[in-house]
C-alpha cells in the first residue's frame, strides 16, 4: 500500500474540492465524500489483503532532508493501520454530518476537512520524528480554520485557545525531539530522526526522563488529560459539527497514539518510572472529567468533558504497562471515536434544529424526534460503558490491566464509571426526556442520511463490543514490541 | 606644548557645553565652531595635521555653515530663544544626567588604568594620502557612494521643500 | 444440549425485530413477537431442562465464541448449564413469559405512552436476554454483561413513562445506585483475575479452592466485593434505596424485573460464587448480616406505606433479605428455593396489583381503594393467594422455603438466635403488612370506581401463577443439590419449639393485622396516634431515613459542587496566565510612548547596561 | 591577481555602475517605469553575477572586504529583497510622490550598503556600508510627499540611528586604540593588559550600535514607530535588508574577533536575547496595527536569531551558527517580504495611510483569497508552523540551541513563540471573518506585479517549508567551499 | 618639523568621552531638533577625536582615515537630516521632536 500516495491524495483532494466550488456549490462535499470512501476502501484492502500475523502492512521510505537524516519514512503497523482506517471512516461521518450544516464557502470547508485528515493520516503513519512533528502541526491549521470560520458565537476564543494549547505543547515536543536526536548523535555520531534507530538510543536516565516529559506533555495536552484539558470544552462547543466529530473522533486519538508510540515507545524505562503519575492523571481525568461533564448545561460541553473522562482510560491503560491495559487503551481509542463522534453529530443536529446547545432549551425531545432519541440513547449507553459495546471492552480492559499495576488508582478510576452513569443519563434526561419543552416547535427527525451514518457507527460499536479481536490482533504486535510485559 | 593640549581640551569642553545648553541656535553654532577648532588644535598636537585641517575646513567650514543656512531659513532668531527656555526647564536635565554622568565617570574610571602614551610621531598628509588611495581605495569609493546617497536623499527632500515653498508664494 | 444458545437468542431476536422496526409494526404483531419470543425460549428451556435431567444433571457448557484474547485474558462467550442455572432459566423464561403475556393486555391501551407498545416489548425482550446471559454465562465477564444489561433495561423501563421527570429521576437513581454496587463487583472481578488468572466461573472456583486456605483474606475481600455488587442489584442495605422508586415503571416491569428476576441476581451471584464464601466464613457472615438488616428494616417500612406497589417493593427487599441471609447462614439451596417461590408469588402479587391499578385508572394509593373484592374477583383471589404465600402460611410455597431458611439460620453457630429472631420478627411483620394491604385494598368501603377491563391474557397468567404460588413449594428443588454445597433443602424437625414458633409467627401477624386494621376497616390510618408513634411512622415510611441521608451526604454536595465549578477552576490557572501576559503587554505598551527622547534615554540605559556587563570583571 | 578581485566584487561594481547609469537615465528622461525597469535589471544582473564572483575564489580585497560564500549568500538575499521592494513599490509610489525616480537610486545605494556589510571585514567598510544603508533609508522612509507619519518615522530613525552609529564608531575607536588594527582578522589576538579595558569597552559600544540596528531590547523602541511610519515597501526593506546586513556582519565579526570568548559578553547578549524574545512578543500581543505587529515580531525574531550567534560561543565550530543564520534569515526574508508585499498591495489605492489596521483585513480571505493565503502563510511562517519555511528556520534554531546546550535561551524561545502564536493567529483570524457592514467599503485594486510577487514569495515559503533540501544544500555548499 | 606630542592617551580619551557624553546628554535633553542634530555632531566629533588619538598611539594613518570617513558620514547625515528638518518645520509647524509623536502603542 502506498501511504504517501494516500496522504498526498487527500491533500490533492482538498485542493480539488476547494477549486470545484466554482463549478457547483455542492461539488466539494461530494469530492470530499468520495475521497474518504476511496481512502477507506484503500486502507481496508491493505488490511484484508495482508495475511494473518502481518506486523507491518506497508512501509515507504523517501528521501527528504538528507542533511539531517530526515526521511519521509512511513510505516503502517497494526496500530497505525487501525487508526488510519478509523480516520477515513470518520472522515465520511464528518462530511455527512455537515452535509447541510454549512451554508457558505463549501470549497474551503471541505479543503480543511481533507487537510486535517491528511495530516492525521500522516501522524499515524510517520516513523520519522521530524515527519511526525511536521504532520502533527499540519493538522492543526485546517482545524483552526474549521473552528475559526465556521464555528459558533465564541469561535475566536475557542480556536485560539485550541491552537495555543496544542502549539505550545508541540513546541515542547519539538524541543524534546531535537534533544533526543542530538543526544543520539553525540552517542553514535549519526544524525537521524528514524524512530527505530532512536528507540535504541542509549540515554542517561535523567535525560531520558526529561525528554519523555516533553513528549508526554504534548500528548496529554492533545489527549487531553486533566489539568491541560480546558481547551477541549471550548473548542468542541464552538466547532462546527464536522469539526467536533473530527476533533473528538480523531484528533484526540493522536494524543493517545503519541503516548503509546513515542512517550512509551521511545522511553520505556523513563515511562516506567513515570507510570504512577501517568495513571494518576488518567484516574484524575476519568473522575474529574466525568464530574465536570455532569456540571455542564451545554450539550456539546457535556460531551466534551465526557471525552476527557474517556481519554483518562487511555492514559490509565497505557501507563499500567501491561498488555491488557494497553489493549484497553487502544480499544478505547477506537470505540470513543465512534461513540463520541455520534454524540457530537447529534449535538450538531440538535443545534441545527433548535439553534441552541443549551440543555435547558431542550427536554422531551423524544416525543418529537423518537429516532434521534433512540440514537442518542444508544450512544449515551455506549459511552456509559455498557458491556457488549465497544467502550466497555476498552474501559474494562484498561481497568483490569490497571488493577494489576496500581490498586488505589484503579479504584478511583472505577468510581468514574459511576460518574459516567450520572452524567450520561442526566444528558439523556435533560435533552430527550421529561416534559416536552413548550418553546420547541416541530422538529425534523433524523432522515435516511443521518440514520445510515448512525447505524454504521452503531454497528461499529457493537462489533467492537462483542468481537474486538480484529482490533486486538492488529495492535497486539505493536504492544508486544513495546516490551510491555504480559501478566 | 602639553599645556596647549589642556587649554584646547578645556576650551573644547566649555564650548561644547555651551552648544548643548544654548538657547540661541546661531550662538550655539558659533560655540560649536569654537569647539571644533579646539579639537583641530588637539589633532594638530597629536600629530595629525591633515585631520586638523580637514576639521577646520570641512567640519567648521562646511557642515556648520550648512547648519547656519538652515537656521537662517527657518528663522530661528530671537523669538525661538524664549521657546527654547520654555522647553529647557532645569528639571529636564535630571533624568538624562542620571545616566550620562555615571556613564562618563565609569568610562573615565575604566580608561584610566596604567597610562599609555601616544607615539608622538607625526603622520603627515602624504602618508594619509598614500594609504587612502592605496588599501583604502574601495572605502573611498564607498564614501563617495555614501555622499551620493545623501545627495539624492537631500535633493529629494529639499526639492520638495522648495517646490512647496514656491506653491505657497 | 446444542440448542442451549437458542434460549437467549429468541429474546435477542425479538428485541432486534422490535427495535429496528421502530414502532412501525401493528400492535398485535408486536405482542406476538414480544411475548412469543419469550415463550419460545421457555419451550427451549423446558426441552433443555428435560435433556439435562435425563443426562443425570451433569453440568454442560457450550462455547459460542471467544470474546477476546488479550494475553492471558481470554474470556469466552460460553453458556453453562447446571441445576442452578436451569432453575434460574426456568424462572426467567417461565415467569417471564407469563408476565409478557400479561403485559400484552396491560400495556395495550396505555394512555400515557400510546406509541410505546413496541418500545416496551423491545426493552422487555432485551431484559430477558440480558438476564439469561447473566445466569447462563460461564464467565464472570459474560455474567457482568448480563448484569449491566439488566441494569440498563431496568433503567429504561423504570423511565418508560419518560414525560414525567420524576420517573426519569427514579430511573437514573436506580441505575446509578446499582452501578455503585457494580463497581464493587467489577473490582472483585479485577482482583479475582489478578489472583487466579481467569474469570471463568468454574475454573476460578476450582482454582480458588486450591489457592486459598480457609479464612483467606483474599477470599474475604473478593467475597465482600461481590457482596457489594449483590447489594446494589438486589437492593440490600445500604444500596436499597432505588427499589421503591423503581416502582415508577409499568407494573409488569415491577413484576418481572423488580420482583421476580433481576433483583435476585445478587442472590444468584453469591450462590454461584459460593466456594468463595465457603473459604471465607467471615465474608459469608457479612452476607447474612446484610440480609438480616435488610429484611428487618424493609419489613417495618412496608408496614406504613400507602402505595400498594411500594408495599410490595419493600416486601421484595425483605424477601431478598431472607435469601441473602439464607446464603449467609449456609442455607444455599433454601435461598435458591426461596428465590423461585418468591418469583412466583411476588410476580403474582404485582400482576394482581397491576390489574387493580389498571382498573382504578392508575390509582396506586391503598387509602383510595377499598371494597374491591367483589368487583375484581380474579385479582382479589390472586392477591390473596400471593399474600398467604408471602406471609408463608403453612403449605404455601413461601412456607417451605422460608421455613427452611429460618430454621437453618437458627442453627448458625455465629449468631443463630439473632438471625432467627430477626427473621421471625420480620416474618411477623410480613404477615402484618400483608394483612393490612389486603384489608385496605379489597375490604372496607369503595373509594374509587373500578372498571375491570382485563382480558384473558391478563387473567390467565394470574391463574397460573396462583397455582405456582400455592404449589410451587412441592418442586423441592433437588436439581440444585448437585451444585450447591449443602446438597439440597435441609430437612428440619418441624415440631421443635423453634419450628413451631417460626410457623406461628405469620399466623400471629395475620391475627394482629386483623385486629389492628380490620376493626377500623382501614379507617384509621395507622398505629395509635401519639406523637412518638407518628415520628416512628414517618421514620419507617421514609425507609429509615436512607434517602434523606444520601441526599444530604452525597447528592446535595455533589450537585452543589457541580454548580459551583461549572466553569472549571482548572481553567482559571490558564486564564490567570493569559491575563498576566496581557497585563505585562499593557505595561510595555505604555512604555512604548512614541517620545523620541524617551527612546534615546532607554538606549542610553542599554549603553550603561552593556558597559556594566563588559566591565563586570574589570570593575570587580 | 588584480583581475580576480574585480571579478569577486563584480556584483557590487554592477550596482555602482548601475547607479551611475540610472542617474544618467533619470537625467536624460524622467520616467517612473523606465527607472523601475532599469533598477530591476541592474539588480537582476548583479544577482546573476554572484556565482561568478564566488567562482573567482575566496578573496580578501585590500583587507577591507572578504568575498566568500557566506557573504555572497546574503548579498543574494539583499538583492532579492531589493527586487521585491522595487516591484511592490512601483504602483505604491505612483500615488504618493510626484517624482519617484530617486527612490530607485536610494534602493540601489541601500542594497549596495547592505552588500558591503555582508562582506565587510574591516571597520571602515563596516561603518561605511552601514551608513550608506542608513542614509538611504532615512530618505526612503520619508519619501512620500504627504503625511506626517513618514517624516516622524524618519526623524526618530535618524536621530536614534545617529546615536547608535556614533556609539559604534566610538567603540571602534576604542578597539583600534587597544589593538592597533581596524581589520577584523587582526582582532582576536590578546591585547596588552593596559589596553584591555579599551578593548572590551570598545566591543561593548560596538555591540550597542549593532544591537540598535537589530532593534534588540532595550534599543528596540524605534522599531514600531519607524515600521508604522515608513511606506510599506520600505518597511519591508528595513525589516529584511537592514537586519540581515547587520546580522551578517555581526556573525562574521563575532567569529573572527572572538568577542564571544568573554563570558560576561555572552551573558549580556543572552540577557538581551531573552529580553527581546519576551518583550517583542508581549508588545505585539494586543497590537491592532499590523505594521506595528510585524515590528514587534521582528524584535522577537531577532532575539531568536541571537541564539544562532551565541552558539558560536558554545561550540568550537562556527559552521552551525553560520548555517543557522543563513537558513533562518533566508526564511525570515521570504516571510517578511511576503507579508509586506501583501500590505503594500492592499495599501496602493489607500490614500494617506497604509492599510495597516487589522480591521482593514477583515474578510480578506473572501475578497482576495490569494493575498490572504500569502499573508496567512507569512503569519504562520513567522509563527514557525510546519508546512512553511518558518518552521524549518525555527527548527534550525532549536537544533542549534540544543547543540550549544543553550537551555535558558531555548526556553525563552518556547515561551516567546507561545506568546507569538496568539497575535499571528489574530491576523489570520481577522482575515477569515466576514466583513462588517461598515468600514469594509475599501476596494482593493491590487496590481498584477505586486500580487504575483506576493504569490511567488508565498509559494516559496511553502516550497522551502516542505522541501528545504535544496536550500540547505546551497547553504552548506557555500559555507563548505568558502568557509572563513 | 614635528609638533607631535607624547601625551597620555587616556587624557585624550577622557576628553573624547566627555564630549561624547555631553553630546549624548544634549540628545536626551533637547527638544529642538536643530539642537539635537548639533548634539549628534558633537558626538560624532568625539568619535573623530577618539580615532585620531588612537591613530596617534600607533602612529598610523588609519585613525585619520577613519576620521575622514566620519567627516563624510557627518556631512551626509547632516545633508539628509537638514532636509528632514525642513520638511518637519513645514508639515508639523514645529521643530519640537515631541510634537512629532503621533505613533505610539
Amino acid at each position: 500500500m502506498n501511504i504517501f500516495a494516500l496522504i498526498m491524495g487527500l491533500f490533492a483532494a482538498g485542493i480539488v474540492a476547494a477549486a470545484s466550488e466554482r463549478v457547483h456549490a455542492h461539488a466539494p462535499r461530494w469530492i470530499s465524500l468520495i475521497a474518504f470512501v476511496v481512502a477507506l476502501i484503500y486502507t481496508s484492502s491493505a488490511w484484508l489483503g495482508a495475511g494473518s500475523g502481518t506486523e507491518e502492512y506497508a512501509r515507504q521510505v523517501l528521501p527528504w532532508i538528507p542533511q539531517f537524516g530526515i526521511q519521509v519514512f512511513l510505516v503502517l503497523d497494526g496500530l497505525s493501520l487501525m487508526l488510519v482506517a478509523l480516520t477515513a471512516f470518520l472522515g465520511i461521518i464528518a462530511v455527512v454530518s455537515s452535509w447541510s450544516e454549512i451554508s457558505e464557502r463549501h470549497g474551503f470547508f471541505q479543503f480543511n476537512i481533507l487537510w486535517v485528515m491528511a495530516g492525521v493520516v500522516g501522524v499515524f503513519s510517520a516513523f520519522d520524528l521530524f515527519l511526525f512533528f511536521f504532520f502533527w502541526e499540519v493538522m492543526l491549521i485546517p482545524m483552526y480554520f474549521l473552528i475559526a470560520i465556521w464555528g459558533h458565537e465564541n469561535r475566536s476564543y475557542a480556536a485560539t485557545k485550541f491552537f495555543l494549547f496544542t502549539q505550545i505543547s508541540g513546541l515542547l515536543m519539538l524541543f524534546a525531539i531535537l534533544s533526543l536526536v542530538y543526544f543520539n548523535y553525540q552517542a553514535t555520531g549519526v544524525i537521524t530522526f528514524n524512530y527505530f534507530e532512536l528507540r535504541n538510543a542509549s540515554l542517561d536516565p535523567d535525560v531520558a526522563w526529561w525528554l519523555m516529559l516533553g513528549f508526554f506533555v504534548a500528548f496529554i495536552t492533545k489527549l487531553p488529560s486533566v489539568p491541560v484539558h480546558t481547551w477541549l470544552p471550548d473548542a468542541h462547543t464552538q466547532a462546527p459539527t464536522a469539526g467536533s466529530v473530527i476533533l473528538a473522533g480523531i484528533l484526540l486519538k493522536t494524543g493517545g497514539y503519541g503516548v503509546i508510540r513515542f512517550a512509551v515507545g521511545l522511553f520505556p524505562e523513563a515511562s516506567q518510572d513515570f507510570a504512577t503519575v501517568g495513571m494518576l492523571l488518567g484516574a484524575l481525568s476519568i473522575v474529574y472529567g466525568g464530574y465536570m461533564a455532569y456540571s455542564q448545561s451545554d450539550f456539546k460541553r457535556l460531551v466534551a468533558y465526557s471525552s476527557v473522562a474517556h481519554m483518562g482510560f487511555i492514559l490509565l491503560g497505557v501507563y499500567a504497562f501491561n498488555e491488557i491495559a494497553m489493549q484497553g487503551a487502544v480499544v478505547t481509542m477506537v470505540a470513543h471515536g465512534f461513540s463520541t463522534a455520534a454524540l457530537f453529530m447529534m449535538a450538531g443536529a440538535l443545534q441545527q434544529r433548535l439553534h441552541s446547545r443549551e440543555l435547558s432549551k431542550m427536554g422531551g425531545l423524544w416525543v418529537l424526534a423518537p429516532r434521534m432519541g433512540a440514537m442518542t440513547l444508544f450512544f449515551v449507553v455506549a459511552s456509559v460503558g455498557m458491556p457488549g459495546l465497544g467502550n466497555f471492552v476498552g474501559e474494562f480492559l484498561a481497568l483490569l490491566g490497571a488493577f494489576q499495576a496500581h490498586v488505589p488508582l484503579t479504584i478511583a478510576a472505577t468510581i468514574g464509571i459511576v460518574v459516567a452513569a450520572v452524567y450520561g443519563l442526566s444528558l439523556m434526561q435533560r435533552a430527550f426526556q421529561g416534559v416536552p419543552n413548550p418553546d420547541v416547535g416541530e422538529i425534523e427527525d433524523f432522515g435516511a442520511r443521518e440514520m445510515t451514518v448512525m447505524i454504521l457507527m452503531m454497528i461499529g460499536l457493537v462489533w467492537l463490543g462483542v468481537y474486538p479481536q480484529l482490533v486486538l490482533d492488529l495492535s497486539a504486535p505493536v504492544i508486544t514490541s513495546l516490551g510491555v510485559a504480559g501478566l | 606644548m602639553e599645556s596647549l593640549f589642556y587649554i584646547a581640551a578645556v576650551t573644547a569642553l566649555a564650548s561644547t557645553v555651551l552648544v548643548v545648553t544654548g538657547k540661541n541656535a546661531s550662538h550655539a553654532l558659533i560655540y560649536l565652531i569654537v569647539s571644533l577648532l579646539s579639537v583641530a588644535v588637539i589633532f594638530f598636537l597629536l600629530g595629525a595635521p591633515f585631520a586638523a585641517a580637514l576639521e577646520v575646513v570641512v567640519y567648521a567650514g562646511a557642515i556648520v555653515v550648512l547648519f547656519l543656512f538652515v537656521v537662517m531659513m527657518l528663522n530661528l532668531g530671537k523669538g525661538s530663544v524664549a521657546r527654547e527656555s520654555a522647553w529647557l526647564r532645569p528639571s529636564m536635565w535630571i533624568l538624562p544626567c542620571l545616566l550620562t554622568v555615571p556613564l562618563f565617570l565609569g568610562l573615565v574610571y575604566a580608561l584610566s588604568g596604567e597610562p599609555i602614551q601616544t607615539a608622538g610621531a607625526m603622520v603627515g598628509p602624504k602618508t594619509v594620502g598614500t594609504q587612502l588611495f592605496g588599501p583604502y581605495l574601495l572605502a573611498v569609493e564607498l564614501a563617495g557612494i555614501l555622499l551620493l546617497a545623501a545627495l539624492v536623499g537631500a535633493y529629494h527632500l529639499g526639492r520638495r521643500y522648495m517646490s512647496e515653498r514656491r506653491e505657497e508664494m | 444440549m446444542g440448542v442451549l444458545w437458542l434460549i437467549p437468542t429468541f429474546p435477542l431476536l425479538g428485541f432486534l425485530v422490535l427495535f429496528l422496526s421502530q414502532g412501525k409494526l401493528p400492535k398485535i404483531v408486536v405482542a406476538i413477537v414480544g411475548a412469543g419470543s419469550i415463550g419460545l425460549s421457555a419451550i427451549v428451556a423446558v426441552v433443555v431442562g428435560k435433556a439435562f435431567a435425563d443426562a443425570g444433571a451433569e453440568p454442560q457448557s457450550q462455547l459460542l465464541w471467544t470474546w477476546m484474547r488479550v494475553g492471558e485474558f481470554v474470556p469466552e462467550i460460553r453458556l453453562y448449564l447446571d441445576g442452578l442455572a436451569l432453575v434460574m432459566t426456568g424462572v426467567i423464561t417461565g415467569v417471564g413469559f407469563l408476565i409478557h403475556v400479561y403485559a400484552t393486555g396491560y400495556m395495550w391501551d396505555d394512555h400515557e405512552e400510546p406509541e410505546g407498545f413496541s418500545r416496551f416489548f423491545a426493552y422487555m425482550n432485551l431484559f430477558v436476554f440480558a438476564m439469561l446471559m447473566l445466569v447462563l454465562g460461564d464467565n464472570l465477564l459474560v455474567l457482568f454483561l448480563g448484569w449491566e444489561g439488566v441494569g440498563l433495561c431496568s433503567y429504561l423501563l423504570i423511565g418508560f413513562y419518560h414525560r414525567d421527570p420524576n420517573n426519569g429521576y427514579a430511573a437514573r437513581k436506580a441505575f446509578v445506585v446499582t452501578r455503585v454496587g457494580d463497581t464493587f463487583m467489577a473490582l472483585g472481578l479485577f482482583l479475582l483475575f489478578r489472583e487466579l488468572g481467569t474469570t471463568e466461573i468454574q475454573a476460578s472456583l476450582a482454582a480458588a479452592n486450591i489457592a486459598w486456605p480457609e479464612g483467606s483474606t483474599m477470599a474475604t475481600v473478593i467475597g465482600l466485593l461481590f457482596l457489594g455488587g449483590a447489594m446494589g442489584k438486589s437492593a440490600q442495605v445500604p444500596l436499597q434505596t432505588w427499589l421503591p422508586d423503581a416502582m415508577a415503571g409499568p407494573t409488569p416491569v415491577s413484576a418481572l424485573i423488580h420482583a421476580a428476576t433481576m433483583v435476585t441476581a445478587g442472590v444468584y451471584l453469591i450462590a454461584r460464587m459460593h466456594d468463595i464464601y465457603i473459604i471465607s466464613p467471615e465474608a459469608q457472615f457479612w452476607v447474612a448480616v446484610t440480609g438480616l438488616v435488610t429484611l428487618f428494616i424493609s419489613s417495618f417500612t412496608a408496614l406504613v406505606q400507602t402505595d400498594i406497589k411500594r408495599v410490595l417493593a419493600f416486601s421484595t427487599m425483605s424477601q431478598i433479605g431472607y435469601m441473602i441471609m439464607a446464603l449467609g447462614v449456609g442455607a444455599w439451596s433454601a435461598a435458591v428455593f426461596h428465590l423461585m417461590t418468591h418469583a412466583f408469588f411476588k410476580a403474582l402479587l404485582f400482576l394482581a396489583s397491576g390489574s387493580v391499578i389498571l382498573a382504578l385508572h392508575h390509582e396506586q394509593d391503598m387509602f383510595k381503594m377499598g371494597g374491591l373484592w367483589r368487583k375484581l374477583p380474579i385479582p382479589f383471589v390472586s392477591m390473596l393467594v400471593g399474600s398467604i404465600a408471602l406471609a408463608a402460611l403453612p403449605l404455601t410455597s413461601g412456607f417451605f422455603s422460608k421455613d427452611a431458611i429460618m430454621l437453618t439460620a437458627a442453627e448458625n453457630p455465629a449468631a443463630g438466635m439473632v438471625f432467627w429472631g430477626g427473621a421471625a420478627m420480620a416474618a411477623f411483620m410480613t404477615a402484618l403488612y400483608t394483612t393490612r394491604m389486603i384489608l385496605l385494598t379489597f375490604f372496607g368501603e369503595a373509594k374509587t370506581a373500578a372498571h375491570d377491563s382485563s382480558g384473558w391474557n391478563m387473567n390467565a397468567p394470574l391463574v397460573i401463577l396462583c397455582g405456582l404460588a400455592l404449589g410451587g413449594g412441592w418442586f423441592g428443588l433437588d436439581i440444585v443439590s448437585g451444585v450447591l454445597p449443602d446438597g439440597g433443602i435441609t430437612m428440619h424437625d418441624h415440631f421443635s419449639p423453634i419450628a413451631l414458633v417460626t410457623m406461628a409467627m405469620p399466623l400471629l401477624g395475620i391475627l394482629t393485622g386483623w385486629f389492628v386494621f380490620g376493626s377500623s376497616r382501614g379507617g384509621s390510618t395507622q398505629l395509635p396516634g401519639t406523637e412518638f408513634a407518628e415520628n416512628v411512622r414517618r421514620f419507617w415510611y421514609s425507609g429509615w431515613g436512607f434517602d434523606w441521608l444520601y441526599d444530604r451526604a452525597v447528592v446535595a454536595p455533589f450537585v452543589a459542587l457541580a454548580r459551583m465549578n461549572k466553569n472549571d477552576f482548572v481553567d482559571l490557572v490558564f486564564k490567570l496566565a493569559a491575563s498576566t501576559t496581557r497585563g505585562v503587554h499593557h505595561v510595555l505598551a505604555v512604555i512604548q510612548n512614541g517620545r523620541l527622547r524617551w527612546y534615546a534615554w532607554n538606549m542610553a540605559l542599554g549603553l550603561v547596561f552593556v558597559f556594566v556587563v563588559v566591565m563586570w570583571e574589570a570593575l570587580g | 591577481m588584480s583581475h580576480a578581485w574585480v571579478n569577486s566584487v563584480m556584483p557590487h561594481l554592477v550596482l555602482t555602475v548601475g547607479l551611475m547609469v540610472l542617474l544618467l537615465v533619470v537625467a536624460f528622461r524622467r520616467s517612473h517605469a523606465l527607472a523601475m525597469t532599469s533598477t530591476f535589471l541592474i539588480l537582476v544582473i548583479a544577482g546573476a553575477l554572484i556565482p561568478q564572483s564566488l567562482a573567482a575564489g575566496s578573496e580578501e580585497v585590500f583587507g577591507l572586504i572578504r568575498v566568500d560564500g557566506y557573504g555572497q549568500f546574503f548579498s543574494g538575499l539583499f538583492l532579492l529583497a531589493a527586487i521585491v521592494t522595487v516591484l511592490i513599490s512601483f504602483r505604491y509610489l505612483d500615488h504618493r510622490a510626484s517624482s519617484c525616480e530617486e527612490f530607485y537610486m536610494l534602493v540601489l545605494t541601500a542594497t549596495l550598503g547592505a552588500m558591503v556589510m555582508a562582506v565587510a571585514s574591516h571597520f571602515a567598510t563596516l561603518i561605511l556600508g552601514l551608513e550608506i544603508l542608513s542614509i538611504s533609508l532615512y530618505a526612503m522612509i520619508c519619501y512620500p510627499q504627504e503625511g506626517r507619519l513618514p517624516l516622524e518615522a524618519a526623524t526618530k530613525y535618524l536621530v536614534l540611528s545617529g546615536v547608535a552609529s556614533t556609539t559604534m564608531l566610538f567603540g571602534m575607536a576604542l578597539i583600534y586604540a587597544a589593538s592597533g588594527s581596524l581589520s577584523f582578522s587582526a582582532l582576536g589576538q590578546p591585547v596588552d593588559s593596559q589596553s584591555e579595558n579599551y578593548y572590551w569597552l570598545g566591543q561593548g559600544m560596538l555591540i550597542v550600535g549593532l544591537a540598535f540596528k537589530l532593534s534588540l531590547v532595550p534599543f528596540h523602541m524605534w522599531t514600531p514607530d519607524v515600521y508604522q511610519g515608513a511606506p510599506a515597501p520600505v518597511t519591508g526593506f528595513i525589516a529584511t535588508v537592514s537586519k540581515g546586513a547587520v546580522f551578517a556582519a555581526l556573525l562574521r565579526y563575532s567569529v573572527i574577533s572572538d568577542v564571544l570568548s568573554n563570558a560576561s559578553v555572552v551573558l549580556g547578549i543572552s540577557i538581551i536575547a531573552v529580553g527581546s524574545m519576551v518583550a517583542g512578543n508581549l508588545l505585539a500581543l494586543l497590537e491592532k496595527n499590523i505594521k506595528r505587529i510585524l515590528a514587534f515580531s521582528s524584535i522577537a525574531h531577532v532575539g531568536y536569531l541571537l541564539i544562532a550567534l551565541l552558539v558560536v560561543a558554545a561550540l568550537d565550530d562556527p559552521g552551525v551558527a553560520r548555517e543557522t543564520m543563513m537558513v533562518y534569515l533566508a526564511g525570515y526574508f521570504l516571510m517578511t517580504l511576503a507579508a509586506f508585499s501583501v500590505i503594500s498591495a492592499l495599501s496602493i489605492s489607500a490614500k494617506g495611510q497604509d492599510s495597516e489596521q487589522l480591521a482593514d483585513y477583515r474578510g480578506l480571505f473572501w475578497r482576495h483569497p490569494l493575498l490572504a493565503a500569502v499573508l496567512t502563510t507569512a503569519a504562520l511562517s513567522l509563527a514557525g508552523i510546519p508546512l512553511t519555511m518558518g518552521f524549518i528556520a525555527k527548527f534550525y534554531l532549536f537544533a542549534a540551541g540544543v547543540q550549544g546546550a543553550l537551555w535558558i535561551l531555548l526556553w525563552a524561545l518556547v515561551i516567546g513563540s507561545a506568546i507569538g502564536i496568539y497575535y499571528y493567529l489574530r491576523i489570520v483570524f481577522t482575515m477569515t471573518q466576514s466583513e462588517t457592514t461598515e468600514g469594509s467599503t475599501r476596494t482593493y485594486a491590487a496590481p498584477m506585479e505586486t500580487v504575483v510577487t506576493a504569490g511567488v514569495l508565498g509559494a516559496a515559503l511553502i516550497l522551502f517549508g516542505v522541501y528545504p533540501t535544496p536550500l540547505i544544500e546551497l547553504v552548506r555548499g557555500l559555507i563548505g567551499a568558502f568557509g572563513a | 618639523m614635528n609638533f607631535a606630542l607624547s601625551i597620555p592617551l587616556e587624557h585624550v580619551f577622557v576628553l573624547a568621552v566627555a564630549l561624547f557624553c555631553i553630546g549624548l546628554t544634549g540628545v536626551l535633553v533637547r527638544r529642538n531638533v536643530m539642537f539635537v542634530l548639533m548634539s549628534l555632531e558633537v558626538m560624532m566629533n568625539a568619535c573623530g577625536l577618539a580615532f585620531v588619538a588612537a591613530g596617534a598611539r600607533w602612529a598610523q594613518a588609519d585613525g585619520q582615515i577613519m576620521f575622514m570617513f566620519i567627516l563624510a558620514l557627518a556631512a551626509a547625515e547632516v545633508a539628509v537630516a537638514l532636509g528632514i528638518v525642513l520638511q518637519l518645520s513645514r508639515r508639523f509647524d514645529s521643530l519640537d521632536v515631541d510634537s512629532a509623536n503621533e505613533m505610539h502603542s
